[in-house]
C-alpha cells in the first residue's frame, strides 16, 4: 500500500469517496457548532453588556446577522455549486447544492422571523417593505422555488440542471439584499459590520455575534454534510458499494 | 456568417446590454427612489401630494409635547436644514427619543404640518453599552463647546 | 453581565417576549431540521435495506 | 440569423393568429380583473387613483404569467422544439423570437388597452401616459424572465402551479417600479428615475434571460 498516494481534490469529487468524508467530517463540524453556538449564547447573554439606546431588546442581533449572513452565503455557495454542476457535469456538486437548499431557506425564515421580532420592540413595527426585508423576503421564495422544482421533476439529472439554472438566476438577488441598506433610504439600518470600515459595535458584542455566526455556520456544514449523505445513498442506490454500506448498517 | 461570428456577436451585444443596463440601473439610483424624504426634499417640493407618504429624520431636541388628551403628541422632525413639525395621536414606539432617528406616514397638510398615521423609530447601527455612550456624548459635547468658545481660525 | 437574578434574565428589561421568542424559535427550527435529518437517513436505510433483500430474493428465484 | 429570428417570429405569430381564442383570453383576464376592483372596492375616486398603479400591473403580471404556458409547450409536445434545437441556428436567437412574439401577443395588447383601464380609475392624463410607457418597458420583462420559467418547468406535473412559484418573485422589482412610476407621477415627484430603471431591467433581461431560456430548454429536452 502506497502511503504516498497524491492527495486529488477528483478523488473526493466522487459520492463513492465523499460519503464516508462526509460521515468523518460531520460530527466534528456538529461538535464545533454547539461549541460556537455555546460560546456564542454564553458572550451574548452573559459578556456583552446592555446596548445604550435599545436596552436588552438588542440581544436577538446575535442570531439575527448570523442567521441573515447564512441565509446569503448559503445560497451564493448553493449557486457556485449549482454553476459547477451545471458546467462540468460533476453529480456530486448539484447534490451538495440540493442538499444546501434546505438549510438556506430555514436560515431565511429564521432571518425573517427575528427581524420581526426585533422590528417590533425597536422601530415599532413587525414589517415594512422596505428594500431589505422584501429582497430577503424574495430570497426565501427562490429558496422554496428552487426546493420545489427539484421536487417536481422526476429524471434526476435534469431536476440538477433546471435546480441549478433558477439557483443561477437567483443569484442576482444576493448583492440587492446586502446593499439595498445602502442603495435606499431604508428603515432597517446599515452593516455594523463591513470589509472596508471598521466595526461599530462594542468589542465584546461584536465578538457574540462572530461566535453566533461561526456556530451557525459550522451548524450549516453539519446539517448539509448530514442531508447530502442521505441524497449519496438514495440516488446512487443501484451501485454495489451503496449496497454493501446498507448491509453493514441494516 | 461562421458560428464562430454569430458567437461572437451575441456575446458582445450581450456585454453591451450588461453594461447599459449598469449605467441606466446607476444613473437611476443617483435619482430619488427612497423608503421616506427628508425634510429638505419635502421643502423642495419632491415630495408626493396628496397622498400618504413617509418622512425621515431627527426629533429634533426639546420639541416633543404631549397634548392635554394625553394621546396625541407633537414633535418635529429635522434633517438640521430644514424641519417639519408632526402630530401623532398613537403610542409611540420604545425607541422614540428626542435627537434620534424617526421615519414616519401620514399626509402633509396645506399648512405645512404633517398629520402622521404611524411613526416608526430608525435606529443606527452603532451598539455599544451605555457608558459608552456617555463618553461619546461628553465627547461631543466639549468639541462642541469648544468650537463655541473658539471659532475655527481664518474666520 | 449579571443579571441578579432569574426573573431579570428571562424578563430581558421587559423584551422578554421578543427576545425569547426569537431564541426559542430558532432552536425549535434547527432542532427540526435535526430531527428530520436523522428521520430521512433511517428511512432511506430502512427502505434501501428493504430494496436490497428484495432484490435478492429475486435474484435467488431467477437462478 | 437574423432569418432564422423572422422564421420563429413569423411561425408564431401565425400559430397565434389561428388560435385568437387563446390570446384574447389572456387580455380579456386582465381587462376583467382590473374592472372587479371597482365594483369591489367603491367608486370613491381618490381611493380608486391611488390604487390604480398596483391594480394594473399586478393584473399585468397575472395575465402575462397565464399566458406563459403558450410559451414552450405546444411546440414541446408536437416536436417542433426538438427541430429547432437540430436546426443549427443558436438555440438563444430562437428563444428570443418565440420571447418577441410571446410580447407582441400577449404584452402589447395589455399595453395598449391599460390606458383605457387607467380611465376607470380617474387617472389623470400624464399618469395614464407614464402607466403606457412603464407596461411598454416592464412586459417585456416579464415575457424574458416568464420565459426562463416556462422552460425550466416544460413538460414537468404541475407545472402551472410551480411556473408561478418561481417566477413571480423574479417579477416584484418590476412590480414594485412599474407601479412606483405611475404612482410617483400621480403624486408629483416625476417619474422618470422608475422609468430608467425599467429600461435597466428590460437591457438585463434582454442579455440574461434569452441564455438561460435557452439552456433550461436544452435541459429540458435532453
Amino acid at each position: 500500500m502506497s502511503t504516498r498516494k497524491r492527495f486529488s481534490w477528483y478523488y473526493f469529487s466522487s459520492p463513492q469517496s465523499f460519503y464516508p468524508l462526509a460521515g468523518a467530517l460531520q460530527p466534528w463540524c456538529a461538535a464545533l457548532a454547539v461549541l460556537f453556538c455555546g460560546v456564542g449564547l454564553y458572550i451574548s447573554f452573559f459578556v456583552a453588556p446592555t446596548d445604550a439606546t435599545q436596552g436588552e431588546a438588542y440581544r436577538i442581533i446575535f442570531i439575527h446577522v448570523a442567521a441573515a449572513w447564512m441565509s446569503m452565503f448559503l445560497y451564493l455557495v448553493m449557486g457556485f455549486w449549482s454553476g459547477v454542476g451545471l458546467v462540468l457535469n460533476t453529480r456530486l456538486s448539484s447534490m451538495v447544492a440540493t442538499a444546501l437548499a434546505p438549510t438556506g431557506a430555514l436560515f431565511t425564515f429564521i432571518a425573517l422571523w427575528t427581524g420581526a421580532l426585533w422590528g417590533k420592540p425597536t422601530w415599532g413595527t413587525w414589517w415594512v417593505w422596505d428594500a431589505r426585508l422584501t429582497s430577503e423576503l424574495i430570497l426565501l421564495f427562490l429558496y422554496i422555488g428552487f426546493i420545489a422544482l427539484q421536487g417536481a421533476i422526476d429524471d434526476q439529472r435534469r431536476a440538477d440542471k433546471a435546480g441549478a439554472v433558477l439557483a443561477l438566476v437567483g443569484v442576482i438577488n444576493v448583492p440587492i439584499i446586502y446593499f439595498s441598506v445602502k442603495w435606499w433610504s431604508t428603515l432597517h439600518q446599515g452593516a455594523s459590520v463591513s470589509l472596508t470600515s471598521a466595526p461599530t459595535m462594542a468589542k465584546t458584542m461584536l465578538l457574540g455575534m462572530l461566535i453566533m455566526a461561526l456556530g451557525f455556520w459550522m451548524y450549516s456544514i453539519a446539517a448539509t454534510l448530514a442531508r447530502v449523505r442521505c441524497v449519496i445513498l438514495e440516488r446512487e442506490r443501484h451501485t454495489d458499494w451503496v449496497a454493501a454500506e446498507i448491509d453493514g448498517l441494516a | 456568417m461562421k458560428p464562430r461570428h454569430k458567437r461572437f456577436v451575441l456575446v458582445g451585444v450581450g456585454i453591451a446590454g450588461l453594461a447599459l443596463s449598469a449605467t441606466l440601473v446607476l444613473s437611476a439610483f443617483q435619482k430619488n427612489l427612497v423608503f421616506f424624504y427628508t425634510p429638505s426634499q419635502v421643502f423642495a417640493k419632491e415630495a408626493p401630494v396628496g397622498k400618504s407618504f413617509r418622512i425621515g429624520g431627527l426629533v429634533e431636541n426639546g420639541s416633543l409635547k404631549r397634548e392635554a388628551d394625553g394621546v396625541t403628541v407633537q414633535f418635529v422632525v429635522t434633517d438640521t436644514a430644514k424641519s417639519i413639525p408632526v402630530y401623532y395621536r398613537g403610542i409611540l414606539p420604545d425607541l422614540f427619543k428626542e435627537g434620534k432617528g424617526v421615519v414616519t406616514e401620514g399626509r402633509l397638510a396645506p399648512d405645512g404640518t404633517f398629520h402622521a398615521d404611524e411613526v416608526l423609530a430608525k435606529h443606527d447601527e452603532n451598539y455599544m453599552p451605555p457608558a459608552a455612550q456617555e463618553a461619546i456624548n461628553e465627547a461631543k459635547a466639549n468639541t462642541a463647546a469648544q468650537s463655541l468658545v473658539m471659532p475655527p481660525k481664518g474666520k | 453581565m449579571n443579571w441578579g437574578s432569574w426573573q431579570n434574565f428571562v424578563a430581558m428589561g421587559g423584551y422578554g417576549l421578543y427576545v425569547w421568542g426569537s431564541y426559542i424559535v430558532t432552536l425549535v427550527v434547527l432542532v427540526a431540521e435535526i430531527v428530520s435529518l436523522t428521520m430521512r437517513r433511517r428511512g432511506v436505510i430502512e427502505r434501501l435495506a428493504k430494496y436490497y433483500a428484495a432484490r435478492r430474493r429475486n435474484h435467488e428465484t431467477e437462478t | 440569423m437574423i432569418r432564422a429570428l423572422a422564421w420563429v417570429l413569423r411561425r408564431d405569430l401565425l400559430l397565434a393568429f389561428r388560435r385568437r381564442g387563446d390570446v384574447a383570453n389572456a387580455l380579456v383576464f386582465f381587462v376583467i380583473v382590473v374592472s372587479l376592483f371597482p365594483l369591489g372596492v367603491g367608486p370613491e375616486a381618490n381611493q380608486l387613483r391611488n390604487m390604480a398603479p398596483g391594480v394594473l400591473w399586478v393584473a399585468a403580471l397575472l395575465a402575462c404569467m397565464l399566458s406563459l404556458a403558450r410559451l414552450f409547450a405546444p411546440d414541446h409536445q408536437d416536436g417542433t422544439l426538438e427541430q429547432m434545437l437540430l436546426a443549427g441556428e443558436p438555440l438563444v436567437v430562437l428563444v428570443m423570437g418565440k420571447v418577441i412574439s410571446h410580447w407582441l401577443v400577449s404584452g402589447l395588447p395589455l399595453v395598449l388597452i391599460a390606458p383605457l383601464l387607467g380611465l376607470q380609475f380617474d387617472l389623470p392624463g400624464n399618469a395614464l401616459a407614464v402607466l403606457s410607457v412603464s407596461l411598454l418597458l416592464g412586459t417585456p420583462v416579464l415575457s424574458l424572465i416568464g420565459a426562463v420559467g416556462a422552460a425550466l418547468t416544460l413538460g414537468v406535473r404541475g407545472s402551472g402551479v410551480l411556473v408561478a412559484l418561481l417566477v413571480l418573485p423574479l417579477f416584484v422589482p418590476v412590480l414594485i417600479f412599474g407601479a412606483g412610476s405611475v404612482g410617483a407621477i400621480v403624486a408629483g415627484t416625476g417619474a422618470d428615475a422608475h422609468l430608467l430603471l425599467l429600461v435597466g431591467f428590460l437591457a438585463l433581461a434582454l442579455v440574461l434571460a434569452p441564455w438561460a431560456s435557452a439552456a433550461a430548454l436544452r435541459i429540458a429536452m435532453e
